[in-house]
């Protein structure tokens, strides 16, 4: 186990992520992939911190925040989609079409 | 009076007539319009006293200034913008204060053709004064800044003056003009950007940066964008389109401050930005610049023939003249360069006149159509005899100023030995024929001939309608007769900036 | 006293000025009346200060070949306009024989025309700005032959045309008279424009516009040199000169560009009278002897002048013979002659070998000269004269005429001195300025030349007596009412007759003094008796032909060979369909084929594509909209594929 | 402890404050919270004013003040300020034609949240501050744009707005990471020294474009300004005004702080990515509203375009690239808040749309002058500041060399004053169908707008002000 499997390991989950924001139909669905994508990150700054950072406490903490932030992030994002739920009663991202042009 | 004093006086001038008008009562059209008049009144008097003052100071004297190393006078400047060293420069030579004359005569003549304009009074005397704040502006800047910061100030009150107060096309026209106008300063903002870097000196001082060998490289981009950017202000071909549009659309006063003045904005920055900044870029673009003016002169001209339109066809004619103002920049020679600035005067006064007589004419007849009118010349003797006057300063009548400048074009062009100016100057001089071709038949056909039935009752031109023609009319010949004092002030400023050419 | 009057020479100028002035601008109230009086009285005193002016000169300058070898004077030369520090056009006045002999030409005819006019413009509504115009003419018309320079000379060159302009169309309502005014001015500025490159083109290489120094031999020297343009090689000098000379060609009305002048007859006869036969279309003449020394230094030059002349004499004449119109007649007359003055300029360069040593034969000169002065009052009489016949009988064709003999009986004899001098009848003054010129030619060898002029000489005096016969003999052909001749008008046309008898008597003085500038001697030719016998003859029978055709005022003779010959007829009653011609030029090739194209492709092509820039950015605007359709994950997928695009640039 | 940091900690407090109020003593129509805000945020501006730019002061060795970040904190305080302002009468009822805003309190409390988290991006000395910061001043966002529960438009918007503003922010820890990973700290001194030790790094160059792109998303560059017009079309028009200025106005102090920081050594390379960044985003912004029929759709897309001029300005040298965008900021605030208050005017009873511009030139003469004044500056046409403000711009992407990219900016400058054109057109020469409606301008609205017209103005003539802009960045 080496750097580069850790970032290869984290560049999937990043794909793996994009590839469900393009892909679900479902709001909550793209919301999780989003995820994904974050842990991914997340994975790269433990990896960085513990193969080559002059400065491993930094690699801890960030994910930390990070996961604080995106749980934040992640609220006001539930609290938005369910008052879109309660307008629309569809989770469906095709839905969202008012807006264009 | 201070001469910078004075400049700075006549600038501000026009916009203290807009800031005045501004708390007059909308409905007080009178109190709108005397203020508007006075005021440029008082304006044309101190650019008189200006114009007799720098006579004083630059001596009429052509031998006098021959080495002379000051192209300008009244100068003064004082930092502005300490951020990029943008200075309030200012100073005028015989060019600009010639052309401030002019502009003060046309705007003075253009608000009394617009007397009767009745639909928001108010709007249009201050755009127009901002409007003419810009020409103004342009001519006493020697900052490049500034200078295109006016010029920018005098593009785009056009847009509502013409899309508010015009007819025909007016929203289309009045759009097209704008953005071709700003298109056009989009290079020369470009170029200015580049002078100012590319000069070492960091300034925008048009003084310091003459001094200035730029490098050929440099100036083989950059002159070709600065001429092409006031080229287009200029109606060069194929930027001209604006023109016969724009022109047509726009109510009489702004068609005359526009044609008349407006477009030798165009001139103007391409002899003191283009060529007097980057003379050896000048010599390597000049037969390409010659050519396609070339094409500006006759393509005017013949397009002009199958015109209907009266505006139209002073339009076409408008590009094709203001061909011949950068044709004989494009000579480089001294008789050419002084030729163009010539034109550029004798131009403005004629196509103003022009565009004032036809306002007054379709107010009456209520068409601009050439082939419904005729017979004018019975019912409205004093407008049909100075639309035929006119007709003959714009196909080069001596005695009338257009022949002077023209003449001065035609010499210095062909002064420059090569053989592409020798043909296009022939060819240019042949265009003069069809010049009087469509001018004679417009005339003709809207002066002469039978009166028609609906026209017989039409007035001939109120007093206060006569005033301003009669003043061109004046200049014209002025101009025509006793070129002398003119010329010898436009050799004076003309000198220093071919001795730069010529380095 | 004489320099005071040199001094003072430009009041010749200043009082038609004036006149046009007062009269157009009326500060006083002017009645109609009282403007023609004006103008009569200010052309009077220029007409005297003019023959003061001509005097003193006579006295002075010919009177002193010591002082002034050269003939000539400069009254004064003022700056004008500055070109370059090296090249500056003045304004000056300068006097030589012929400027002076066109001077008093000028001023008198001016003056009689004037007084005639009086007459003849009566109740016209246009009375006081038919005077203001007039005024105007004259005053361009002297400046033009006083000028000191080829581009003061322009100036005024433009100015009679302008003025020639506004009278033609004097009657405005009258299409026919604003299309011919229109026609004329376009033609002569189409030739002016070849004067004023060639003007440009001399002025550059000589830094000067003064005729002293155009016309000295170091000019020529200094534009005697070839360039190649293309493959064609030019000789300078012969371009040059050629198309200052084109100048002259127009105004002239030489043929091919004759076409304006018999359409100027629309306009009032007392304009007719001065301006298109006795002075404005002689500027051409003037122009070329003008710059003869200029001229005769090209080998090619002068045989234009000589061809173009010549041809037009006879072409001219041959059509005058079937005109009805009685003015378009004198047109033509008027064209021919001005084609013998031309051709009488062209062939003082003598053929090679004629005379060994002589180059130059000043008689050709000074004959162009001769035949210009006098045919100046005798064609200016003619002009009159049917002016009052037209006056009269208010039609212009001669076919309703007829008779006139004795209700116009002052008018008929007056003209009768006119016809007999214009046909080249002894001892009338064209009798002796014909001879002239047609001895020029014999004596420097251009023999064709000679011959034409011999037959043009028989033509016109046929051409001249039909116009006469059939106006005055015979009985009228249609009513007559109220035929009346006018006091003002009959004081002109016959004050008129004295120089057309007498004219005769100058020929010495004309051979003498008015001659070649700059030419060191006078050669002197032999005088073959039998030319001027052969001339006499030519002129008697054209007039008996005219007699027999003609004499009784009856047209069935002509009417029978008119037929025989009809298709020939119709082509020369048609002159040739020259002006069709023209009209093809202008209206199909110019007007519909560059104009119109130009016009479109000024809308669809340079407009269009500035128009497509816009459509082509507002289809841009419709793409950006189409793209953000409101769908949530084509946003997000845009974002993704930009990314990685990105990462691609960012390789 | 030193006054420098004194307005951060002042909006907190002022933040704190206004939520403890109004949960002690919360009525709903009560306006003591706004008039809290507005106030505080006036005395922190004049606090902001006299404090010294001449220092530099670090607290604990992650939160540094410099006169630049006092100069990006006006601008903020100022963007918040204005929003505050112009909120008023959206809280009011027939204050508004799309419906009443509640939660008034909890709006400035966020608003005032939101710019403390502008402010720490723009004193960060480490990726960790910016992050925090960064997220502070976006979270909030996606609550204020859905603001308008009852408005399905606005809910689209903010789960558009969340959706792709997760997708940046997960792009963003991305490349942190690397960058951390390739620095191994987190401090910008370190990135700075691995940058110049070995810029050509591939890993750190990864690092460098996902942080290109998710600060992308917040500057709304292309191909990353998707989110821009339907958000800025469905939130309530006092948040899209917040999110077109001060949004915007933290995204390119994050970015000028990094360009010109510890990615200098990268500048050349960076360089020519931001210009066809800029070059891209001004032309899909400039074609974009073109066709836009829609007044909070249309400042999307002429925001967008302006976000192309100001990074076109990244391509310069430091000092021009801050003072210039810094200038231009101000000059952009000004002219946007300008238009979004003609908007609140024109909103109050109709539609947000071209349409209810029509007859304004004859009936309100001098609020159509102020339009018109406004969209000249936005066009940047002298003497407004917006010229001179694009004039710097493009003088600092000049003095790279970078001709042909001014003359495509400022070909695209025309495009773009076609548009603004089309709103004067509608305000000033088409004639209204119907008769115009009566625009009920208040107290508030008459002096914003006065006092933005008048900076506008005077920003545009008076040197002062950018030479002390100057001043502070050299």
């Amino acid at each position: 186990m080496t750097l580069i499997h850790f970032v290869v390991l984290s560049l999937t989950l990043c794909a793996i992520g994009v590839y469900g924001v393009l892909t679900r139909r479902n709001l909550i669905g793209i919301l999780l992939s989003v995820e994904v994508i974050l842990n991914g990150a997340n994975i790269n700054f433990a990896a960085f911190a513990h193969f080559r950072a002059s400065d491993p406490a930094a690699g801890a903490i960030f994910p930390i925040f990070v996961m604080a932030v995106s749980g934040c992030e992640m609220a006001v994002a539930l609290a938005i989609i369910i008052s879109m739920y309660r307008r629309k009663k569809r989770l469906d991202v095709y839905k969202l079409e008012e807006l264009n042009g | 009076m201070n001469g910078p004093f004075l400049l700075t006086t006549i600038w501000i001038m026009p916009f203290a007539i807009a800031l005045a008008s501004l708390p007059v009562r909308h409905d007080n059209h009178r109190l709108i319009k005397m203020i508007s008049l006075v005021g440029n009144l008082i304006n044309f008097i101190l650019i008189v006293v200006l114009t007799l003052q720098f006579i004083d100071v630059a001596g009429a004297d052509p031998a006098a200034t021959t080495s002379s190393s000051s192209l300008f006078h009244f100068a003064y400047k004082t930092s502005w913008f300490k951020i990029m060293n943008i200075e309030y420069n200012i100073g005028v030579d015989a060019i600009s204060v010639l052309m401030m004359l002019l502009t003060s005569i046309v705007i003075f003549c253009g608000i009394l053709a617009s007397w009767n304009i009745n639909k928001q009074v108010k709007e249009f005397f201050i755009l127009l004064n901002v409007l003419v704040a810009g020409v103004y502006g342009v001519f006493v800047s020697l900052d490049l800044f500034t200078l295109f910061l006016f010029y920018e100030i005098a593009v785009l009150p056009m847009y509502l003056l013409i899309g508010l107060w015009g007819t025909g096309r007016k929203k289309y026209a009045a759009m097209k003009l704008t953005l071709m106008l700003v298109a056009g300063s989009a290079f020369i903002l470009t170029g200015i950007l580049a002078l100012y870097f590319e000069s070492g000196l960091s300034t925008f001082d048009l003084n310091l940066l003459s001094q200035v060998r730029f490098a050929d490289s440099f100036q083989y981009w950059a002159f070709p964008i600065i001429f092409l950017g006031f080229g287009v202000l200029g109606a060069i071909f194929p930027f001209h389109t604006w023109s016969p549009d724009g022109h047509a659309s726009a109510p009489t006063a702004v068609s005359m401050l526009h044609a008349g003045v407006l477009m030798k904005l165009g001139g103007y920055g391409c002899l003191r930005v283009g060529m007097y900044l980057l003379p050896e870029g000048a010599h390597m673009w000049m037969s390409f610049f010659l050519v396609l003016v070339t094409i500006n002169v006759l393509y005017g001209a013949f397009a002009a023939i199958r015109q209907t339109d009266l505006k139209y066809i002073t339009a076409y004619s408008s590009v094709s003249h203001c061909g011949l103002v950068l044709f004989g920049f494009t000579a480089m020679t001294f008789t050419g360069l002084k030729g163009g600035v010539l034109q550029m005067i004798s131009h403005g006064l004629m196509t103003a006149l022009f565009f004032c007589l036809i306002g007054m004419i379709y107010g009456r007849t209520h068409t601009r159509t050439v082939s419904e009118m005729g017979g004018l010349m019975k019912v409205m003797p004093f407008l049909s005899v100075a639309f035929v006057i006119a007709g003959f300063a714009g196909l080069g009548l001596p005695s009338l100023s257009g022949f002077v400048a023209e003449v001065n074009v035609f010499v210095g062009s062909f002064a420059n030995p090569a053989t592409i100016n020798r043909v296009c100057t022939v060819l240019a001089i042949l265009s003069i024929v069809v010049t009087a071709v469509y001018l004679l038949r417009t005339v003709n056909t809207v002066v002469n001939g039978p009166v028609s039935q609906k026209f017989a009752m039409l007035s001939d031109a109120a007093t206060l309608e006569k005033i301003p023609v009669t003043i061109l009319l004046f200049c014209l010949f002025g101009m025509g007769i006793l070129p002398g004092w003119i010329i010898n002030l436009v050799n004076n400023a003309v000198n220093p900036i071919f001795n730069n050419l010529m380095r | 006293m004489a320099d005071l009057l040199f001094t003072h020479s430009y009041l010749i100028l200043l009082f038609p000025l004036l006149s046009f002035v007062t009269i157009s601008l009326r500060p006083v109230q002017l009645s109609p009346k009282m403007a023609g009086r004006f103008a009569i009285g200010c052309q009077g005193l220029s007409m005297l200060y003019g023959l003061a002016v001509a005097a003193a000169y006579w006295q002075t300058v010919i009177g002193q070949p010591q002082l002034y070898p050269a003939r000539s004077l400069v009254c004064f030369d003022l700056a004008w306009l500055n070109f370059s520090p090296t090249l500056t056009a003045n304004m000056g006045i300068f006097l030589d024989p012929i400027s002076v002999m066109m001077i008093v030409v000028i001023s008198i005819i001016s003056f009689l025309v004037n007084i005639y006019s009086v007459g003849y413009m009566k109740d016209d509504p246009g009375f006081a700005r038919f005077f203001a115009l007039m005024a105007l003419f004259s005053f361009s018309m002297l400046g033009l032959v006083i000028s000191s320079n080829i581009l003061q000379m322009f100036v005024f060159w433009e100015l009679v045309g302008m003025s020639s302009y506004a009278l033609i169309g004097f009657w405005y309502q009258k299409p026919s008279a604003v299309a011919a005014s229109k026609k004329a001015f376009v033609v002569t500025r189409f030739a002016d424009t070849f004067f004023l490159i060639g003007i440009i083109v001399v002025s550059f290489y000589t830094q000067s516009f003064d005729f002293q120094t155009l016309n000295s031999p170091e000019t020529a020297a200094l534009l005697d040199h070839t360039f190649m343009l293309g493959i064609v090689p030019i000789n300078l000098l012969t371009l040059a000169t050629i198309l200052i000379f084109t100048g002259g060609w127009g105004k002239s009305a030489m043929f091919p560009l004759h076409i304006w002048l018999p359409d100027a007859m629309e306009g009032p006869t007392p304009v007719s009278s001065i301006i298109h036969s006795a002075t404005m279309v002689v500027a051409g003449v003037f122009l070329t002897a003008r710059m003869f020394p200029l001229f005769a230094a090209s080998e090619v030059t002068l045989a234009v002048v000589q061809f173009v002349g010549a041809f037009t004499a006879l072409f001219a004449a041959i059509i005058a013979i079937t005109q009805k119109d009685i003015k378009r007649i004198l047109a033509f007359s008027t064209l021919s002659q001005l084609g013998y003055m031309l051709f009488s300029l062209g062939v003082a360069k003598m053929v090679t070998g004629i005379h060994p040593g002589a180059e130059i034969n000043p008689l050709g000169y000074s004959a162009a000269m001769y035949h210009v002065f006098t045919h100046a009052f005798f064609k200016c009489m003619l002009f009159l004269g049917a002016g009052a016949i037209i006056h009269a009988v208010h039609s212009n064709d001669i076919m309703d005429m007829g008779g006139l003999r004795r209700l116009m009986p002052k008018t008929y004899w007056s003209l009768l001195t006119a016809c007999l001098a214009i046909g080249g009848i002894f001892p009338f003054s064209g009798f002796w300025s014909k001879d002239a010129i047609l001895l020029a030619a014999l004596q420097s060898g251009h023999y064709i030349v000679c011959a034409v002029g011999l037959a043009t000489g028989g033509l016109t005096a046929f051409y001249i007596f039909r116009f006469f016969f059939l106006t005055f003999h015979g009985r009228a052909r249609s009513k007559f009412h109220d035929v009346r001749e006018n006091s003002w008008m009959t004081f002109s046309i016959m004050a008129l007759t004295i120089p057309t008898v007498t004219a005769g008597m100058l020929e010495h003085l004309f051979v003498s003094e008015v001659t070649v500038p700059g030419l060191a001697y006078t050669p002197n030719f032999s005088h073959p008796l039998w030319l001027p016998t052969l001339a006499s003859l030519a002129g008697i029978a054209g007039i008996s032909l005219a007699w027999t055709f003609y004499g009784r005022g009856r047209t069935e003779a002509a009417e029978r060979c008119r037929l025989r010959i009809a298709p020939v007829y119709q082509v020369i009653y048609n002159k040739f369909y020259i002006d069709e011609v023209y009209l093809f030029i202008t209206h199909k090739i110019i007007f519909h084929g560059i104009a119109a194209p130009i016009k479109w492709l000024d809308r669809h092509i340079v407009d269009g594509a500035m128009n497509l820039i816009g459509e082509f950015l507002q289809q841009g605007g419709k793409a950006v909209r189409l793209l953000q359709n409101g769908q949530l994950q084509l946003y997000l997928g845009v974002t993704t594929l930009g990314f990685i695009a990105l990462l691609f640039l960012g390789r | 402890m030193n006054i420098l940091l004194l307005p951060d900690l002042l909006i907190i407090l002022l933040a704190a404050s206004i939520l403890a109020i109004d949960l002690y003593r919360g009525k709903p129509q009560s306006t003591v919270s706004f008039h809290m805000s507005w106030i505080g945020l006036l005395v922190i501006f004049c606090l902001l004013i006299i404090l010294p730019y001449d220092q530099e002061i670090t607290y604990w060795g992650t939160y540094k003040v410099t006169g630049i970040s006092l100069l990006f904190k006006q601008v903020f305080v100022l963007s918040s300020l204005c929003t505050v302002l112009l909120s008023a009468p959206y809280f009011k009822p027939g204050g508004n034609a799309r419906g009443v805003l509640r939660y008034r309190s909890e709006f400035y409390f966020i608003i005032l949240l939101c710019t403390f988290g502008m402010f720490a991006v723009v004193s960060a000395t480490g990726l960790l501050t910016l992050f925090i910061g960064m997220e502070l001043a976006t979270i909030p966002l996606y609550i204020l744009s859905g603001y308008q529960k009852e408005d399905s438009l606005s809910v689209e918007a903010a789960t558009k707005y969340i959706i792709m503003g997760s997708l940046s922010t997960g792009l963003l820890v991305f490349g942190y990471s690397f960058l951390y990973g390739c620095a191994g700290s987190l401090s910008f001194k370190a990135i700075s020294v691995f940058a110049m030790a070995s810029p050509t790094d591939p890993l750190f160059r990864l690092g460098v474009l996902f942080v290109l792109a998710a600060i992308g998303f917040k500057l709304t560059i292309f191909p990353f300004h998707m989110w821009a017009p339907d958000v800025y079309d469905g939130a309530p028009t006092p948040v899209t005004a917040f999110i077109s200025v001060s949004s915007k106005a933290v995204a390119i102090g994050f970015l000028l702080i990094l360009v010109y920081g510890p990615l200098a050594p990268l500048h050349n390379y960076l360089q020519i990515i931001l210009l066809i960044l800029a070059g891209a985003t001004m032309t899909v912004g400039n074609l974009g509203a073109l066709k836009q029929k829609r007044l909070r759709r249309f400042m999307a897309y002429s925001s967008i375009a302006q976000a192309g001029y100001i990074i076109m300005a990244m391509a310069g040298t430091a000092a021009a690239a801050y003072s210039s965008i810094i200038y231009y900021l101000f000059v952009y605030a000004a002219a946007n808040y300008a238009i979004f208050f003609i908007i609140s005017i024109v909103g109050r009873n109709g539609e947000e749309e071209f349409k209810s511009l029509q007859g304004m030139g004859k009936q309100n003469p001098v609020l159509a002058a102020v339009l018109m004044l406004t969209l000249f500056s936005l066009g940047g046409i002298p003497p407004l500041a917006g010229f001179m403000g694009k004039f710097l711009l493009f003088a600092a992407a000049a003095e790279r060399g970078f001709y042909s990219m001014v003359i495509f900016a400022a070909l695209n400058s025309t495009i773009s004053l076609y548009y603004y054109l089309l709103l004067v057109k509608e305000a000033y020469i088409i004639k209204p169908a119907i008769a115009p409606r009566v625009l009920v301008i208040d107290n508030i609205q008459r002096i914003s707008l006065v006092l933005l017209t008048s900076a506008m103005v005077s920003l545009g003539l008076i040197p002062l002000f950018s030479s002390n802009i100057m001043a502070i960045v050299q």
